[in-house]
């Protein structure tokens, strides 16, 4: 590589956005003095005018520029546009640099125009210190594998299933069960769209079947991973044998797990009548009713029942800091809402009590809260710390409440069943967590990067999580988020090749003294630990990382760097910046 | 030993996607700061390595002011904290160095957060003003 | 309990969250009563005690503000007659208080219950009417006064006596659910106060059914107020009337037995033709809103409010009819209006305790226990 | 102008909008992203932070709205309506009207000098009127694109914004642009519109200046707030006291909407914990019916808001009046209280306000039924299949369009919608990479 760079500067005046507050010519002046690589500095009246562009393209290839930096507006505005210019004149985009001297020089300063411009001069001078040490930068190409492994056979499972076979990519399926369609094919009608769990699953089954690129396996557990998005390599255990596969992305859908009540909550396994919402549900799958049956239940004739909402969800935070189901379950008080007007519509004359807290019929199911009502239930609100008491009275529940809406008068109520409107929890994982090491959040669900920006993505990259794994939801939402991951994961297969970043860490090989500290920082388990003649050091791979830098910061001999931001070139920015 | 003609120079590192808009918004609203700061752009505010800091002390900076990305950086969640740990890496080095920590500053900046900018700088600057310029704090 | 107040018309009770609108809109709501809504929830959730031990269920005269603003349109001013009904029911003697639940509950029972009232007088006046003077009007010689005495006065009684253990009734149950903490002669006399300011200002002034509306005269005219005033006026005028013609026999009993013209001028037959008129102005008024459903309290209609309505009307024109005919002098025409006459006068009082009526002394003693109790 | 050839049409820039496009057009697939505002980045763009983490709206909207003016797959349009889509070969025919800026896009540079010139104030859109803009504006601080508009309706052709622009932007003669363009499949991501509150009468919106909706306050909240300070517009006082009512317009049938729009619960918590920071002395007292807090991490965001102090009363505020000092009175009965008519003084009052639909784009459809449902929401076709089916084949809804979402759901049905839209578009015409 040759000593002479020939950079090539150009400072916009913004038609007067710039110059008003900055001395743009005194910028160039100093810089052509102080600067004898800068072939060329210029100013120009809007740099990012199309004749402005040729003017630099031109230059570009005339005087056989190698760097340019230009100094306008700020670079969220523009720097692609540029970049784009660089292109076009056959220069590495990445060896433009874009420095902000309106933003940050000239509107920021009006009062103070020598300030403005010293500043503005600063930042033209780090462009330049920035440009010197720059490197051409490639964009990453990984090649990817068109195949997804989805690792839970319930709806979401399935769905995603579903999904990306319809896109074309190659699907196997596992489940560690022996069957498919999880919590949700054990169900009677579900909201709000009136169709039995089972119906649901088996229109899901249906729809895959038959399908040429989608391969399924049940009582089939993952046992470890390796690679990288693109090319995972994922060994499964099935029954006896193990088997190896090759695949770009991998979606979690392992559901979740119904909240058990302890012996003994709200007469739980004590008092005879008191049952969980999902026995009630399979109780009512089974009956048939026209609206003029009996329930009889447990040889009792039911003619009055309570639900007792909120049990394992929303729980108070243990004064000893133990753990406790902070969180809301989301779908359960649309499902007994649900199930009540189901009751209502199967049998004759039940009356339903529900102890609620808040009733969350959010949205429309607001509107099946209202027809419950309606139609023979009646809704108690209570207080936290006044949870009613259930007790063994005769042949009957008794249950002793005290609403919050009446000022917390006990009341008593005999009622013949009680059902406890259970959450969801967690499900069991330990060994898939630990072999995919999934990121788990306080409540127990897995852990997404962001919400809002990445909602269904883990700190591994290309491992992604959906449905009820990730937070309680409902059918409806079940699906949608599965749909959701299904894209996710075709953007990153659909194409054979995957174009990423150039901004990624690497080792100076020469540095690395194997402290071992960026493999600890680094949130995506991009680094790891290799040897290379003889010597161990760290290594990064590009496809793993985000470029986020954590690592450089933490290495103690600046072996660890990030391209386009390496040490060399901070340090030359700052030395810039200083002056 | 304060000095009415000492500009402190203060050193700005920012982050492409969340602090650096917030500062592009300090000026687009002529929101006043001292122009004597500098910025320097980043992915993330966990990238700064404490030898970044004490590089600008000794490159003539008297003060360095770490907007941080705060929860909505969009590589890490932690990142704050990951920042803050750097952070006190760096304190103690200036310590060693005989450089008053009050000289640094971290504060988490969102892309609106201008005021919250402004004032931030507008502080170390006082601070600093009255501390005097760096190479000097040295000999006291 | 619910299902009973849905059957006594509160049919949309069920759709009430309690939200509490209707109780922060209501003109009558202070800072401790609980107006409607929790009214509502005991309904709901079958408190029945709490319902029957306040008195401010009667302190509600429908002025349906509550029904207006309910976001879930579950009616809460008429869940509330409801409640009165189921009230009404409640504090009648246990032997008889089946009597208003059929009512209210069936139309056949209702009707039969009046065909039978009615037939009673009927025949009674058939079978001891007196000589027909078909020639001059000897009204107290058709049916001789003293009859009319003696079954008004055993009506009357019963009535009272049904009444009082109502009243009774109400009395004891509301004092249940007050908690003392004053005592001695300033309670008393507060007691004392608050009587006469509830008799003068709410049952005379009917003060509180003003609240809801007051706009110009014009409105007030036909104001739910001006109404329910004319009612109360014109039957109680009546009421009067007709017991100072049982106590001065002179001024109308023997004039009428001996077929003596009584001069429009004289007191109590003035008192009569105004008080008829006061009646037939407000139940027509009321007819006619109830047709229209122009007000929220008179969307929905029950039968008994259809039947109380009518038999006041009923009682007003028949009474006038009577006049008409005794002006005219027509005997046959006038005895048999009598016989009409009080035979809807008889039905009127025979289901007074079953009915809406009923809030005619249930509900100047829950003024009045509101009022002396706000105090303790 | 001829025709144009996409994958799919995404109608709508929100979050969900951007969402989908960045989506499809990760997959390869060609994008034309439509915007009927001058700016994109939908509602989300104006919150200030958003719950339940209390990142900052901007900066979360502010990543998408690069991604999609800067990817190589999708063609972005703003200030543009679809004014007729019709079946055609290939799938459909949308004619998408551009509207004029009357300014010149690619030389604007933003500088705002054109603002400065202008002599005509009108109410700021963007703030939902609690400040100005002139007759030539950009939209807001961090709007995308950033270039001025010019609002022909309000300007009087004085030509001051033209003498005075740097880069003679400026250009009266621009005409709508017609764009045909061919598409295989739509994506709806229209959003919502806000409850009106001057149709809730009691609450007097629009009468009392101190009763203002939640999306006001949202502006008033933010850091690039109207004021650049938290006050109430009466009279400019710091509010002490400040009162929420929830289910303004949501959950009540004398206004015609009995549903629940599911985010105002958490956003009023939110913008109360927003407004404890910068007036840590305030009191926030929120009237709700029931506490919707049924996310992930709603419960425990609800949690702290109370433990921070923000009072919770359960009932429905009935009425509220004016007092002489423009505070006002609200009037409610505490339900879990002793009962009875309450009253409680504020001397600022924040309407929840509802979300109701916003769906004029279904006049557009020609030929094709996009049907909605009794509110006028997208209705969905079938959500045991997938809650992003519209009627019309090869139409898909995205966020709001078929009801209230918050931002995270939103997020994942514009990723469900996208999933549908490539699946659709494979299966008609193959993959984008064998193409």
């Amino acid at each position: 590589m040759s000593n002479e760079k020939r950079i090539g500067v150009y400072v916009c005046h913004c038609g007067g956005n710039i110059s008003d507050y900055v001395d743009v010519n005194k910028v160039v002046e100093e810089i052509k003095k102080e600067e004898p690589d800068a072939v060329i500095v210029k100013d120009l009246m809007f740099d990012c005018a199309d004749a402005s562009q040729s003017e630099m393209i031109d230059d570009i290839k005339k005087q056989k520029l190698d760097r340019v930096v230009v100094a306008a507006c700020s670079p969220k505005l523009h720097e692609t546009t540029f970049r784009n210019m660089a292109k076009r004149a056959g220069l590495n985009p990445f060896m433009l640099y874009h420095v902000d001297i309106r933003e940050q020089a000239s509107w920021a300063h009006e009062n103070n125009r020598m300030g403005a411009t010293l500043k503005a001069l600063a930042h033209v001078r780090a462009g330049i210190a920035y440009v010197k040490s720059a490197e051409p930068l490639e964009k990453i190409k990984a090649e990817t594998t068109r195949s997804v492994l989805i690792i839970g056979g319930g709806i979401a499972g399935l769905k995603a299933a579903i999904d990306l076979s319809a896109m074309d990519v190659n699907v196997v399926l596992i489940e560690r069960s022996s069957k498919l369609g999880g919590h949700v094919a054990e169900l009677g009608e579900i909201y709000p769209y009136y169709t039995a769990g089972s119906e649901i699953v088996k229109n899901l089954v249906d729809e895959l079947s038959g399908r040429g690129n989608v391969a399924i396996f049940t009582n089939a557990t993952v046992v470890s991973y390796s690679g990288y998005l693109g090319k995972f390599e994922v060994k499964v255990q099935r029954e006896t044998s193990e088997i190896t596969l090759q695949v770009g992305s991998i979606i979690v859908a392992t559901g979740f797990d119904t909240y058990k009540p302890y012996t003994g909550e709200y007469g739980y396994e004590k008092v005879r009548g008191v049952i969980t919402i999902s026995e009630l549900a399979r109780v009512l799958s089974t009956a048939a009713g026209d609206g003029s049956a009996e329930l009889i239940y447990d040889g009792r004739k039911v003619r009055q029942i309570a639900f007792i909402y909120c049990v394992g969800s929303r729980q108070k935070p243990p004064e000893d800091g133990g753990h406790a189901n902070q969180y809301c379950s989301r779908y359960c008080c649309n499902a007994a809402t649900s199930e009540a007007l189901t009751v209502h519509r199967k049998f004759k004359d039940i009356k339903i009590y529900h102890f609620y807290r808040d009733m969350r019929t959010y949205g429309r199911n607001e509107l099946m809260y209202e027809s419950a009502g309606r139609s023979g239930s009646i809704f108690i609100r209570f207080d936290e710390d006044h949870p009613p008491l259930v007790a063994e009275e005769g042949n009957r529940c008794k249950i002793t409440f005290w609403s919050s809406l009446i000022e917390n008068q006990p009341v008593d109520m005999y009622v013949d069943l009680v059902v406890l409107i259970t959450g969801m929890v967690p499900s069991h994982n330990e060994e898939l967590n630990r072999a995919l090491s999934l990121p788990v959040g306080v409540d127990g669900f897995y852990k997404e990067v962001h919400p809002k920006l990445r909602p269904v993505e883990t700190n591994v990259t290309g491992i992604l999580i959906c449905g009820t794994s990730q937070a309680p939801r409902d059918v409806r939402e079940t699906l949608s988020s599965a749909s959701a991951a299904a894209a996710k994961a075709a953007s990153f297969v659909l194409k054979r090749e995957l174009e990423l970043d150039p901004f990624v860490a690497f080792v100076d090989p020469g540095l690395c003294e194997a402290h071992q500290e960026c493999i600890k920082e680094c949130p995506y388990g991009a680094i790891e630990l290799i040897e290379e003649s003889g010597k161990k050091m760290a290594h990064v791979n590009s496809a793993k990382c985000k470029g986020c830098g954590a690592c450089v910061a933490v290495c103690p001999t600046g072996a660890m760097q990030l391209k386009g931001y390496t040490n060399a070139e901070i340090k030359s920015m700052i030395g810039g910046l200083a002056r | 030993m304060s000095n009415v003609n000492f500009e402190p120079k203060i050193l700005v590192f920012s982050t492409n996607m969340i602090s650096d808009p917030g500062i592009d918004l300090a000026g687009m609203s002529h929101i006043d700061y001292p122009p004597s700061t500098r910025i320097l752009r980043l992915p993330c505010s966990s990238m700064v390595r404490p030898e970044f800091i004490i590089y600008a002390f000794e490159s003539g900076f008297d003060a360095v002011f770490i907007a941080a990305d705060g929860g909505d950086c969009p590589y890490l969640s932690d990142c704050s904290e990951r920042t803050a740990r750097n952070v006190q890496r760096a304190v103690d080095m200036m310590k060693e160095k005989g450089i008053d920590q009050s000289r640094l500053r971290m504060a988490g900046i969102c892309s609106v957060c201008s005021d919250a900018f402004a004032n931030g700088v507008k502080n170390l600057y006082d601070i600093v003003k009255g501390l005097g310029p760096v190479n000097g704090s040295k000999n006291a | 309990m619910v299902d009973d107040v849905k059957a006594l018309g509160a049919i949309n009770i069920d759709a009430c969250f309690n939200c509490g609108t209707c109780t922060a809109v209501c003109p009558l709501s202070s800072g401790s009563s609980s107006f409607p809504r929790r009214m509502i929830t005991y309904a709901q959730i079958g408190v029945k005690e709490k319902i029957l031990e306040s008195p401010d269920l009667w302190l509600c005269n429908y002025c349906g503000e509550c029904t207006k603003s309910c976001p879930r349109q579950a009616d809460p001013a008429e869940t509330m007659m409801a409640l009165r009904r189921y009230a009404t029911i409640e504090y009648s003697p246990p032997g008889v208080s089946f009597i208003s639940k059929m009512i209210y509950k069936s139309k056949a029972f209702a009707l039969s219950f009046l065909i039978i009232f009615s037939i009673i007088p009927l025949i009674l006046m058939l079978s001891l009417h007196g000589s027909i003077n078909s020639t001059s009007i000897m009204l107290f010689s058709f049916f001789p006064e003293h009859y009319i005495d003696i079954i008004g006065v055993t009506l009357g009684i019963i009535i009272f006596g049904i009444m009082l253990f109502g009243l009774a009734k109400m009395y004891f149950m509301t004092r249940k659910g007050v908690t003392k903490s004053n005592t001695g002669p300033v309670r008393i006399l507060k007691w004392i106060v608050e009587f006469f300011q509830t008799i003068f200002k709410e049952v005379l002034a009917q003060e509180r059914l003003d609240q809801c509306e007051m706009k110009g005269w014009r409105q007030r005219l036909s104001s739910e107020w001006f109404i329910h005033m004319t009612i109360f006026w014109g039957f109680t005028g009546l009421l009067v009337t007709t017991v100072l013609g049982f106590l001065l026999p002179t001024a109308i009993s023997v004039p009428l037995a001996n077929g003596i013209y009584i001069p429009i001028t004289e007191p109590i037959r003035l008192l009569g033709t105004l008080s008829g008129l006061f009646l037939i102005y407000g139940a027509s008024m009321a007819i006619i809103n109830r047709v229209n459903k122009s007000r929220v309290y008179s969307s929905y209609s029950y039968f008994t409010d259809w039947a109380l309505l009518i038999f006041l009307l009923l009682a007003g024109l028949t009474g006038y009819l009577l006049e008409m005919a005794y002006y005219l002098n027509s005997p046959l025409i006038t005895y048999a209006l009598l016989t009409v006459h009080l035979t809807v006068v008889f039905d009127l009082f025979a289901v007074a305790p079953f009915t809406k009526f009923a809030h005619a002394f249930y509900r100047p003693l829950a003024i009045w226990l509101s009022r002396s109790h706000n105090y303790i | 102008m001829p025709e144009e050839e996409y994958d799919a049409l995404v109608i709508g820039a929100g979050v969900a909008g951007m969402e989908a496009a960045i989506d499809l057009g990760d997959m390869g697939f060609k994008v034309m992203l439509v915007e009927k505002e001058p700016t994109i980045g939908g509602k989300m763009l104006l919150l200030s932070k958003v719950f339940p983490t209390l990142d900052c709206a901007s900066c979360i909207s502010g990543t998408k709205t690069s991604t999609v003016s800067h990817h190589q797959n999708i063609r972005l349009l703003t200030y543009s309506n679809v004014d007729e889509i019709e079946k055609s070969k290939s799938g459909f025919r949308a004619r998408i009207i551009e509207k004029p800026r009357y300014v010149d896009a690619s030389l604007c540079t933003s500088c705002g000098d054109c603002e400065d010139a202008c002599p005509i104030i009108v109410p700021n859109e963007f703030d939902f009127g609690l400040r100005g803009r002139k007759a030539i504006y950009i939209p807001f601080d961090t709007a995308v694109p950033k270039s001025a508009v010019l609002d022909l309706d309000n300007c009087i052709y004085c030509m001051q914004c033209e003498r005075t622009c740097p880069a003679d932007a400026i250009d009266f003669l621009q005409v709508p642009k017609v764009h045909t363009v061919n598409v295989k499949a739509i994506i709806l991501a229209v959003g919502f519109k806000l409850f009106q509150a001057e149709k809730k009468k009691d609450y007097r919106y629009g009468e009392y200046r101190n009763v203002v909706n939640s999306m006001q306050m949202e502006r008033i909240v933010s850091p690039t707030r109207p004021y650049n300070a938290v006050v109430r517009p009466s009279d400019g006082k710091e509010p002490q006291n400040i009162g929420y009512v929830l289910c303004t317009g949501s959950r009540d049938k004398t206004v015609g909407n009995p549903r629940c729009s599911q985010v105002c619960c958490m956003y009023s918590m939110k913008q109360a914990q927003l407004i404890m920071g910068s007036l840590p002395a305030a009191d926030i007292t929120l009237y709700y019916m029931d506490i919707r807090a049924y996310g992930k991490g709603f419960e425990e965001f609800y949690r702290q808001s109370r433990d921070m102090g923000v009072k919770f009363v359960r009932g429905k505020v009935a009425k509220v009046e004016q007092k002489v000092n423009t505070d006002l009175t609200v009037y409610y009965e505490d339900t879990e209280g002793s009962g009875g008519m309450k009253k409680a003084d504020h001397d600022l009052l924040v309407l929840s306000v509802g979300l109701l639909p916003n769906t004029d784009i279904v006049k557009a459809f020609n030929g094709i039924k996009v049907e909605l449902d009794e509110v006028g929401w997208i209705k969905v076709r079938d959500e045991g299949k997938s809650s992003v089916l519209t009627s019309a084949d090869g139409v898909f809804a995205a966020g709001c369009t078929t009801g209230p979402k918050d931002i995270p759901d939103s997020v994942l049905e514009a990723g469900a919608a996208a999933s549908q839209c490539a699946a659709y578009i494979i299966k008609k015409m193959g993959s984008p990479i064998e193409q």
